[in-house]
């Protein structure tokens, strides 16, 4: 009965999920009911995850492992899909025949995902991250059909399956040198071998699987074209929820490489200047929102790459609290993109012009979440910011703070530009109304308070993710 | 507070001191639009003023130096004090300040009368006697530097009275910018005595200088760097060529600021702090050797201009280096007397100067002549006495304080600082009365007799409708005529007032009068040489050079006949010459232009848009340049961007094994 | 030659063929099956590592199952998709899909 | 959020709040209602003002010290501290502060474009300024200081003038980049002092070795010097007033600017002495350099804007090299330059304003002859320039004695150098009024009106300040000199 209890978040998200694979049987499709009930089911959801978000135990002869950490991320996965679910009303974007699916893959990856940040067995990390990843392949590729961004899924897919082809190349490897596939396990071996190539390379193969799923340089290339191509709200599922998992993934991976071996954390620290910097750089070129934030999100991976890079239980928690906070920013901005987009077209830019005049609020949502990406004070962005730059001065890599500040101001120069169209710029033509429910109005403002909440608060949530973060080791 | 009130001295010092910022703060505040009112508040403000002074002097006449102070501030172990030194000197100068401020307020009243600025006028008026009073009683260094400034401030508003002129606000930025060199140097000085001495209480500064209780190089370079201050505000070379500019303010202005009392303001602090300075025998030669050239120099200046304000401009800067040069070396009463007495001939010279352009509307004395200057008795008269007294006739005020110069300089070692004084005599006497012949005898007479006399009607008609302006203009004019008459007998009760204070030590502020009275030696002993050693020949010389003077004017210019072109027309490069003020500005302009404007304004100009902010610029461009080099990554072409992906791994994978 | 390192060997072929194949060619076809080489590498070791070093029999071939059965789910969608894909572009070579760049 | 340990009523909270109530009410006014909107503001600007001058009245100097602190735990893991006090340095710039907040909204009185979005903006700036000068927190002031700075963007991107949307995005980019130093610094102070607070002050007792403080200050001399506008960090600050409207600039020149002197004064010298006393002969360098320079490229503008944001180079030039002194003197001196030349600078862009907003332009040789038309609009500026020169018995005065006299003292060349920069600002100055307010009257502006009765409350208000300040520096240099004194002592 505990154990069910324990997997209770995970079986409920599997009726969803089954609810949905039997409306996606029906004849004729009904997408508003589809709705409302992908909303009440979501909503049930978050609340069986955050029901369950204190259980603690043991699954699956042990190769499933419920815990804080998990937990926390069960239940930001959990109210990230309600976000991604409650924008779906207007899913134009995608053929009302297959909303029904559309939702059943949400759920199932969203499964899939829950599963995956629980799991402490190699070979359950895969199937999730397949399954997941399988889920995503076919939710791209629902985009209603415009041929521009059709050759979205192919490359989706092929990047996808190289990358787990090299993961599971790299799990071999890792398996081969340390005879075991259990983490746990892993762990305590993994140093002592860890000088082998063998070892080196499995770790280095399997990490990137993962840094694939985060969108980290140089395994981002999937995330430009997948942003822009997919739906609009495919892309904000994909932006946030399956960023918080991969994020999750890598925090439980990090600590497989040994203790601090200075070696990986100098790849790790590589890594997240190459990404902070080349996500930035691109991104300040860019004219559609989409692919913007895309690149953006390959500079985010950068930053809460420094939180894990510490290694140390502080950097973790820190890292915890950056995914959060993006969680929160990220979706306040596609929240905006998807209310003034709502016919499921590719908003650029200056399409956001005059958005303070047709809808204020919303304008104010599209600042504070840019803001925060930007890492502004009093967002949870800074507050994130501020703290993973401390975790890592803390292990004294003050060049790479420096350098993670330096990129937060580049990126603020487009992230201004995007603010500038929406508050200054004057429509060049006669953009429709922006029709704003006054459930859109309750979340957003919600998500504006919590924006601002967690980056003046952060104490609570804060020691949470600590107590998280302890978890791990 | 209650102080204030018990100490009558105190209270008059205060009162008349501040009241004339009253009376700009009520005229500024409210009265702006009322120029009648504003100009009889100032009027009377300033007379009490002057009747404050007046009973001051009279009632410490015998008494020992005051000191009054409080603390201002202090920061560190700076303590920066506020007060008051009431002495001998500073007791003469406010007297003097006063009256002529209080004559030269009264004057324009008539001299301003009508003018849109009235307002505006008084209350700038007030401003600088304000200023003038507090620094003349400024009982330390950092005080009167203070005021020093603000009367500076006063002075460029009233030459840019006329604001609308170009030329008048130029010469007020050129004046406030000229003394701010100086002033530079003045700050540096006393910043320096500051930090290696700590205070800059007048008394104590002296007493430091005469018993030795400054390093003597330090006393060299900060003399040397105060100076610097003399020379911007009384215009000596070679800083001088702003009190011409200076002229474009309104006559009465000249008068006050310009000649009478405020340019006399750094002879009246080189004699304020006079053992100071002269405990540094270089900057005394210093100065003396400034103090020459710019008497040669602007009395040249004067031999050639037709301006008649230009004149008394040249001939002030020139007797201010008379000044100098009797403080220089070393004699205190000289300058000192000098100075008063100039104050009353030269504000004399200008007022009268003004009843004629006020009556003309021009500044050219040969048009003033033509018109029929001369048939104005009262200001021709009193012109007259003024011109007189410059040259240093007898029995006029200037004929003494001359002589007293003079003498002081023939004790000099090296005589050529008497024969360029004598040489100054001449050239001032010489000049003066080439104004007076000029208008007393204009060339070919007073043009149309007939409409002159229409002129000397419709003048009389204007005097009768403006008696009232006329006579407030020349009433002062006359008081001041009467005072050069007398001024020079007081020269005895000056000298003793200014020298006993100095060997009477006061009982109140016994060290500084103590360090007065030991640095008094080298004043007194000059002072006491004009007086009691002077020898007749000394005073034939003086007063035949005088003579000299006027007689080469009157064979130039007043004999019948003669040529009314001066015998400098006969040598054009030396006119020109002259006529430029020695191309000083012209030197100042291009050196300005060159260095400041198109050398280095315009290079770091050019250095800020395009090095530094370009730089910002070129970052900027470079940052996103790179944005863009980099999207070159993200090719279309899958296969292109997986090969990047391996190979990123594999060079992940290589550094390790590596 | 029935040790490890042989299996290791052919393994690592296998694993750089795939490579080669997804990186060079231009058919989509070709890429998935050249995917398959890399999953098969990786069964391969597992079955490897199965049978010379691991204490536990069982897990590599558990795994093996696992990746097969998830290839298989693989080719699938990646079939799927390519289909869709040739219904609009009428080819199925990766050089027609270079639209998005930048 | 435990352990209060503060005494009495917080005081400090409340001047904070009264910003932030402001422009939380201000949000919820309708747009429409802009003269509701305008009294709010300026009711929530009246009573920090008075809050800060009963700061002001209610500081203890005799005692000296942090006065009025408010110490609550705030995030426990890191040791942050919502730690406000009161001491010497920061009075000033909070009374500063009101003053600028109060008079700048009044200023903008006849502002019809997007009120609302414009107060609100306002007020979270200030919010942000008075943050970090109240601050003791490392943490807080960093906070304080992004939350001042960014809302520099739409201010100046919505309502500027010249060029604004490059100058709105040079000067955030620019003010922000300075912050990519401040962080890492302070966050390499926090984990070198074992990473367990951000309270400055316990930081303080922690003596960082020379090689980590020369670092730190390095950075933050770097990241502040670039609000501060120090050579050669500086042309954002020409290019963004232009840019920026009539509040904007004043509360951007007069208060903002100030962030960074007291930045590098507050962390960077209180924190580490010796890596500032190692760096100050950079300092007094860049400072005189930015005086003379400053000076002189002033002198080529033909827009009053660009003007007025050279003399802000050469003046904090000066707020520079008294820092670098290192002398009691020199730091008194420049904190009271750096009130003084806030009062002052707002009085300048107050003027300028009101010119620009009658006018329509500020390009000098298009203006002239303003007396005459406007006289006592003109009369401000020139009062203001009267300041900026330095003329006695005005607060900057002091300053430039205070500053000089030290500067002199430790650093002759550049003490000289620096009086030299006087003649200079002398003539840039004059120069300015008299190409704006002197010379024939231009028939284009006649038929301008003067300012009117309302409007010139707060030109008049800096003016009083000035002169107050000016005639009893005591009142001043007593509260700044209280905590001065031990705080030279370190170094």
């Amino acid at each position: 009965m505990t154990d069910f209890m324990l997997f209770l978040p995970e079986l409920f998200f599997i009726f969803g999920a089954l609810l949905f694979f039997v409306f996606s049987l029906r004849k004729a499709p009904n997408p508003a009911g589809y709705h409302r009930w992908a909303v009440v089911v979501a909503a049930v959801g978050l609340l069986v995850t955050v029901a369950s978000s204190h259980q603690e135990g043991m699954l699956f002869f042990n190769c499933y492992r419920v815990d804080l950490f998990s937990q926390i991320f069960k239940v930001l996965l959990a109210l990230g899909t309600i976000w991604v679910i409650f924008s779906s009303g207007e899913l134009k974007g995608i053929d009302p025949r297959q909303h029904a699916e559309y939702y059943f893959l949400i759920f199932v990856c969203t499964l899939a995902m829950m599963l995956l940040v629980s799991s402490v067995e190699l070979l359950t990390i895969y199937v999730s991250i397949e399954l997941s990843s399988y889920s995503l392949y076919l939710l791209v590729p629902m985009r209603r059909n415009d041929d521009r961004f059709s050759e979205t899924a192919i490359k989706y897919f092929m990047v996808g399956v190289t990358a787990s082809g090299l993961m599971i190349f790299g799990i071999s490897l890792l398996f081969g040198v340390a005879h075991t596939t259990y983490v746990p396990q892993l762990m305590k071996v993994l140093p002592t071998v860890i000088a082998q190539p063998g070892a080196i390379v499995g770790l280095i193969l399997a990490l990137a699987g993962f840094f694939f799923k985060l969108a980290l340089f140089p395994f981002h290339i999937w995330a430009p074209d997948v942003y822009q191509g997919a739906a609009n709200q495919v892309t904000t599922y994909i932006a946030t929820v399956s960023k918080m998992a991969a994020a999750a993934m890598i925090i439980r991976f990090a600590g497989l490489s040994g203790g601090a071996s200075p070696a990986m954390v100098k790849l790790l620290i590589v890594l997240s200047i190459a990404s902070m910097t080349f996500g930035n750089l691109v991104a300040l070129i860019q004219k559609d929102m989409k692919r913007l934030l895309a690149y953006s999100s390959i500079a985010h991976a950068g930053y809460i790459l420094i939180g894990i890079l510490t290694l140390t239980s502080q950097g973790y928690a820190c890292a915890i609290y950056y995914a959060a906070a993006y969680l929160v920013m990220n979706y306040s901005v596609f929240l905006v993109i998807m209310k003034v987009a709502d016919d499921g077209h590719n908003l650029q830019i200056k399409e956001l012009a005059g958005l303070h005049k047709r809808s204020p609020l919303l304008a104010m949502t599209l600042m504070l979440g840019l803001f925060g990406l930007a890492g502004i004070p009093p967002t949870a962005g800074f507050t994130g910011k501020f703290l993973v730059f401390a975790a890592a001065l803390n292990k004294g890599y003050l060049f790479l703070v420096i350098i993670g500040m330096v990129n937060a101001t580049i990126s603020l120069y487009y992230y201004l530009i995007v603010i500038k169209a929406a508050y200054l710029l004057k429509p060049v033509k006669e953009y429709p109304a922006v029709h704003v429910d006054l459930w859109t109005r309750v979340v957003s403002i919600g998500l504006v308070v919590m924006t601002i909440y967690l980056g003046i608060f952060p104490d609570q949530f804060l020691s949470i993710t600590e107590s998280a973060a302890r978890t791990l080791f | 507070m209650g102080a204030l009130f018990r100490d009558p001295v105190l209270f008059a010092t205060v009162l008349g001191t501040n009241l004339p910022f009253l009376s700009m703060a009520v005229i500024l505040l409210f009265t702006r639009s009322k120029p009648f009112v504003s100009s009889r508040i100032s009027v009377c403000s300033i007379a009490v003023s002057a009747v404050c002074a007046v009973s001051l002097l009279v009632r410490l006449f015998s008494a020992p130096a005051l000191q009054y102070q409080t603390l201002w501030f202090s920061s560190d172990k700076l303590n920066i004090t506020f007060g008051y030194y009431l002495d001998p000197l500073s007791l003469l100068m406010l007297t003097i300040v006063g009256i002529i401020a209080c004559l030269v307020q009264i004057y324009s009243l008539g001299y301003m009368a009508g003018d849109p600025g009235y307002s505006r006028y008084y209350a700038f008026q007030s401003l600088f006697a304000w200023a003038m009073m507090n620094m003349v009683i400024a009982g330390s260094m950092l005080q009167l530097f203070i005021f020093w400034e603000m009367v500076g401030l006063a002075s460029y508003f009233l030459i840019g009275f006329y604001y609308e002129k170009w030329s008048a606000s130029q010469a007020g930025k050129k004046a406030f910018v000229m003394n701010r060199v100086g002033d530079v140097g003045f700050f540096l000085g006393l910043i320096l005595l500051l930090i290696a001495f700590g205070n800059l209480g007048i008394p104590e500064l002296n007493h430091a200088a005469v018993t030795h209780g400054l390093p003597q190089g330090l006393l060299t370079v900060s003399s040397l760097l105060i100076f610097c201050g003399v020379i911007g505000k009384s215009a000596q070379f070679p800083l001088l060529t702003w009190l011409p500019d200076a002229m474009e303010g309104p006559t009465p202005v000249s008068a006050l600021l310009h000649s009478a009392t405020m340019v006399a303001a750094g002879v009246y602090m080189f004699s304020r702090i006079f053992p100071f300075f002269s405990a540094s025998p270089d900057t005394m030669a210093v100065a003396l050797a400034i103090g020459t050239v710019t008497m040669l120099l602007s009395s040249t200046m004067a031999m050639v201009t037709y301006d008649l304000k230009q004149v008394w401009a040249y001939s002030t800067v020139s007797q201010l280096g008379y000044m100098v040069m009797a403080l220089a070396s070393g004699g205190y009463v000289a300058g000192v007397f000098h100075l008063t007495t100039h104050a009353g001939f030269k504000a004399l010279l200008f007022l009268t100067s003004g009843i004629f352009i006020h009556e003309f509307h021009t500044n050219d004395m040969r048009i003033i002549g033509k018109k029929g200057g001369r048939k104005l008795k009262i200001p021709m008269v009193c012109m007259a006495i003024g011109a007189l007294a410059l040259s240093g006739v007898f029995p006029f005020s200037g004929f003494f304080s001359k002589e007293a110069i003079l003498t002081v300089l023939a004790s000099q070692p090296s005589k050529i600082w008497y024969a360029a004084g004598l040489f100054g005599a001449v050239l001032t006497a010489y000049y003066s009365f080439r104004l007076i012949f000029h208008i007393l005898l204009p060339k070919g007479g007073i043009e149309e007799a007939h409409h002159e006399e229409h002129g000397a009607s419709s003048h009389e008609h204007e005097e009768g409708h403006h008696g009232y302006i006329f006579w407030t203009m020349a009433v002062p004019v006359m008081i001041l005529a009467g005072v050069s008459l007398v001024l020079g007998f007081t020269e005895h009760t000056l000298e003793h007032f200014l020298m006993r204070s100095i060997q009477v030590p006061g009982e109140l502020v016994a060290p500084a009068a103590h360090a007065v009275s030991v640095a008094a030696h080298v004043a007194a002993g000059g002072a006491h040489h004009a007086h009691e050693a002077g020898s007749p020949l000394l005073t034939i010389l003086g007063v035949s050079a005088g003579l000299l003077g006027i007689a080469i004017a009157w064979f130039e210019y007043g004999r019948k006949g003669a040529s009314r072109n001066g015998f400098l027309s006969y040598f054009p490069a030396i006119w020109k010459l002259f006529d430029c003020r020695w191309f000083l500005d012209i030197f100042y302009r291009k050196g300005l232009d060159t260095l400041v404007y198109a050398g280095l304004t315009s290079l770091f100009t050019k250095n800020d848009r395009r090095v530094i902010d370009g730089g910002i610029d070129g970052i900027c461009v470079f940052t996103e340049g790179s944005g863009r080099l980099f999207s070159f990554l993200q090719s279309g072409m899958l296969q292109f961007n997986l090969l990047l992906m391996v190979l990123g791994a594999g060079a992940a994978v290589l550094y390790f094994v590596i | 030659m029935n040790s490890l390192t042989t299996y290791l060997i052919i393994s690592a072929l296998l694993f750089s063929l795939g490579l080669l194949g997804i990186l060079q060619r231009r058919n989509l076809i070709g890429m998935l099956i050249s995917v398959e080489l890399l999953l098969n590498a990786a069964n391969l070791n597992f079955m490897a590592y199965n049978r010379f070093v691991s204490p536990d029999p069982v897990t590599g071939q558990v795994i093996t199952l696992f990746v097969m059965g998830l290839a298989a789910a693989e080719a699938a969608i990646g079939l799927s998709i390519i289909l869709a894909l040739y219904r609009k572009m009428h080819s199925i070579n990766i050089e027609a899909a270079q639209k998005m760049k930048g | 959020m435990t352990a209060m340990n503060m005494a009495g009523f917080p005081i400090l909270t409340t001047i904070l709040m009264t910003t932030i109530v402001g422009l939380l009410v201000i949000i919820f006014i309708p747009p429409e209602k802009t003269k509701l909107i305008k009294q709010v503001s300026l009711a929530s600007a009246s009573t920090g003002l008075a809050l800060c001058l009963w700061l002001y009245h209610a500081y203890d100097f005799h005692k000296g010290g942090l006065q009025f602190v408010e110490r609550v735990l705030w995030v426990k893991s890191l040791g942050i501290y919502w730690f406000n006090g009161i001491d010497g340095i920061n009075l000033p710039m909070m009374l500063l502060t009101s003053v600028v907040l109060f008079t700048a909204v009044w200023t903008m009185w006849e502002l019809e474009n997007r009120v609302k979005e414009f107060y609100a903006l306002v007020f979270l700036l200030v919010a942000g300024v008075y943050g970090v000068f109240m601050s003791m927190d490392l943490f807080w002031i960093f906070v304080w200081y992004d939350v001042s700075l960014f809302p520099m963007y739409p201010l100046i991107a919505i309502w500027g003038g010249t060029r604004k949307e490059y100058g709105a995005m040079k000067l955030t980019l620019y003010l922000l980049a300075g912050s990519a130093f401040i962080l890492p610094a302070i966050l390499f102070l926090w984990a070198k002092a074992g990473g367990h607070t951000f309270d400055l002050f316990m930081l303080q007792k922690i003596g960082f070795s020379l090689f980590d403080q020369k670092v730190a200050f390095l950075m933050l001399y770097l990241g502040f010097g670039i609000l501060a506008a120090v050579w050669p960090f500086h042309t954002w600050s020409p290019v963004g007033h232009v840019a920026a409207p009539t509040a904007v600039s004043m509360i951007h020149a007069g208060v903002l600017m100030k962030l960074g002197a007291y930045g590098v004064l507050r962390i960077g010298m209180m924190l580490c002495p010796q890596g500032a006393v190692y760096w100050s002969h950079l300092m007094a360098l860049l400072g005189t350099i930015g005086i003379i320079y400053g000076a002189l490229v002033g002198l080529a503008q033909t827009d009053l804007k660009y003007v007025i944001g050279y003399s802000s180079v050469s003046h904090m030039g000066l707020v520079g090299l008294g820092l670098a002194t290192m002398s009691v003197n020199g730091i008194n001196g420049a904190v009271f330059q750096m009130f003084a030349h806030g009062i002052m600078t707002a009085l300048f862009f107050s003027s300028v304003g009101f010119i620009y907003d009658r006018t329509h332009t500020k390009i000098i040789p298009e203006l002239g002859g303003l007396s005459k038309t406007m006289p006592i609009a003109s009369a401000f500026f020139i009062f203001a320039a009267l300041a900026g020169i330095g003329v006695p018995l005005m607060a900057s005065f002091w300053a430039e004695l205070l500053v000089l006299t030290a500067a002199v003292k430790v650093f002759p060349v550049a003490g000289i150098l620096a009086c030299v920069g006087m003649i200079l600002s002398a003539l840039f100055m004059l120069r300015v009024v008299q190409r704006t307010f002197y010379g024939d009257k231009n028939p284009k502006w006649e038929h301008i009106p003067d300012i009117s009765r309302f409007l010139a409350v707060p030109r008049v208000v800096l003016m009083s300040c000035i002169l107050f300040f000016g005639l009893f520096p005591k009142v001043m240099l007593d509260v700044i000199q209280s905590t001065v004194i031990p705080f030279v002592t370190r170094f």
